[in-house]
């Protein structure tokens, strides 16, 4: 098989109000130049926008910063996003999701659900030294 | 820092029209409920949001705009959408928001019998 | 005097075509976010796509990379553009530019120029270590 | 890696129109000037390029549209532009491209009296 290109692009944001419209809108750059359909595009955006805000609002890390890698092969984009805080169980996530969530109208703790939802695989490293979360989505 | 995002309103005979311009997320979106119950207080129970120029909204924006469906709920109000992105209505209903707002493909076929 | 509120952002990409619209694009959400009009995001825009592919096409860096550090202040956004590539003087730009390059229709070398057109400040440090474009943009 | 950028061609009587979307670099320009020439050697020597779905050029890519102007004056066509944004304007002034090319607002003031 030949050798696949892999291409990284990396970006620090601080964790900081809308600064996950940047992590989004470089993705969504870097998508349309690997030729990703509109929709992916949409759903890229969406599930970075929701890894960066759950980095914002749950991490209290003390750097205050999220860095995206973004790593391009021919027909595959993956996203690390990355904070150095406090980390989390996977088991945290306890709240009503999926169908019974829906029929309660649960207003929180949909985040993690909408990013498996958009992504082809999501995978959560998560402890005392921060979290990242790996994601990835596949040219269609 | 704020992005540029905003919101026009126009009322017709028993109902009104919001259109949305910009990023939905915890900051917009209380700034359209505000505008939702103001119109609400104004005996507009009837709302049609319109997202044609809204491409993203996270979940924070949508738990807020699920808060405005509980509003008009108890007050006998409704709630419709139109001009969903395919992402933004799949987030719409896994969410649930489906069950309680009208999603309508756009505003002339959420407004036929208002 | 109040003290300005700081932050950055950086960016690394590698020296692949089309990566200068992944910085371009990168300067474009964080000037909207701090509500610079649209004109001077374009100005900003074309002046980061002119840096980057002088730094594509010029530098010879061995690492392939370049950096864009995107430093935020209340009212100005200033854009600092590295390579590590072999740096060039400043005596280097000795092409004909302004009205006698535009009456020859002179093809290349306006990089540097357009840069300064559009931006309000622009630095040149560059030497053996490789070249750091400066550049500044107020807010209208 | 490529970014989407599309050109469009549409021929009338004494002239031509190409519509580019998306990126001018070297390469996409390339395929304008491609595209130019073989308008040309159709006949048709006058030519129009919309720029309205365009929104970034490079000093790359006015280079080559400088190209197509002397090859058109060299055959005595002449090129149009119309539909710049303010930036993109700036820089055909700045590297000359307004003396041998006309600049218009729209493709009807473009092609009048052509
Ligand atoms: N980067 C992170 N750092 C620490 N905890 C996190 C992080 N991301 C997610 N979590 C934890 O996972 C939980 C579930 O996240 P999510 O599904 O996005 O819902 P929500 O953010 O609405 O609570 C969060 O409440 C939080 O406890
Ligand atoms: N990052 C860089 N590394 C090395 N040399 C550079 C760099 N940027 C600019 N230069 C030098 O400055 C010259 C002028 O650049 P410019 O005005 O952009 O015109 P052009 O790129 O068309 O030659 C280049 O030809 C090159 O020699």
């Amino acid at each position: 098989m030949a050798d696949q290109m892999k291409r990284e692009v990396t970006l620090n944001i601080p964790i900081h109000p809308n600064m996950e419209l940047v992590a989004a809108q470089t993705a969504s750059i870097i998508a349309e130049i690997m030729d990703f359909e509109e929709i992916h595009i949409d759903e890229i955006q969406l599930a970075i926008i929701e890894t960066c805000i759950n980095a914002f609002e749950h991490s209290n890390s003390e750097d205050s910063k999220v860095t995206v890698t973004y790593v391009v092969t021919d027909d595959e984009l993956e996203l690390k996003i990355a904070d150095h805080g406090v980390g989390f169980g996977t088991d945290k996530t306890s709240l009503l999701t999926g169908e019974a969530g829906a029929q309660a109208m649960q207003k929180r703790g949909w985040g993690l659900e909408i990013i498996r939802e958009m992504m082809d695989k999501v995978e959560i490293d998560s402890g005392d030294e921060g979290t990242t979360i790996t994601m990835l989505k596949k040219r269609a | 820092m704020a992005t540029s995002f905003k919101l026009d309103t126009r009322t017709e005979d028993g109902y009104a029209v919001i259109q949305t311009d910009g990023y939905l997320n915890g900051p917009t979106a209380e700034q359209l409920a505000e505008t939702a119950k103001d119109l609400m207080n104004q005996g507009y129970s009837t709302l049609v949001i319109n997202l044609e120029k809204t491409r993203l909204v996270n979940s924070i924006g949508i738990s807020i705009l699920i808060e405005i469906i509980e509003f008009l709920d108890e007050r006998g109000g409704g709630l419709h959408f139109c001009h969903l992105t395919p992402v933004i209505e799949r987030t719409f209903k896994m969410m649930g928001l489906a069950q309680h707002a009208e999603i309508h493909r756009d505003e002339a076929s959420a407004t036929t019998n208002l």
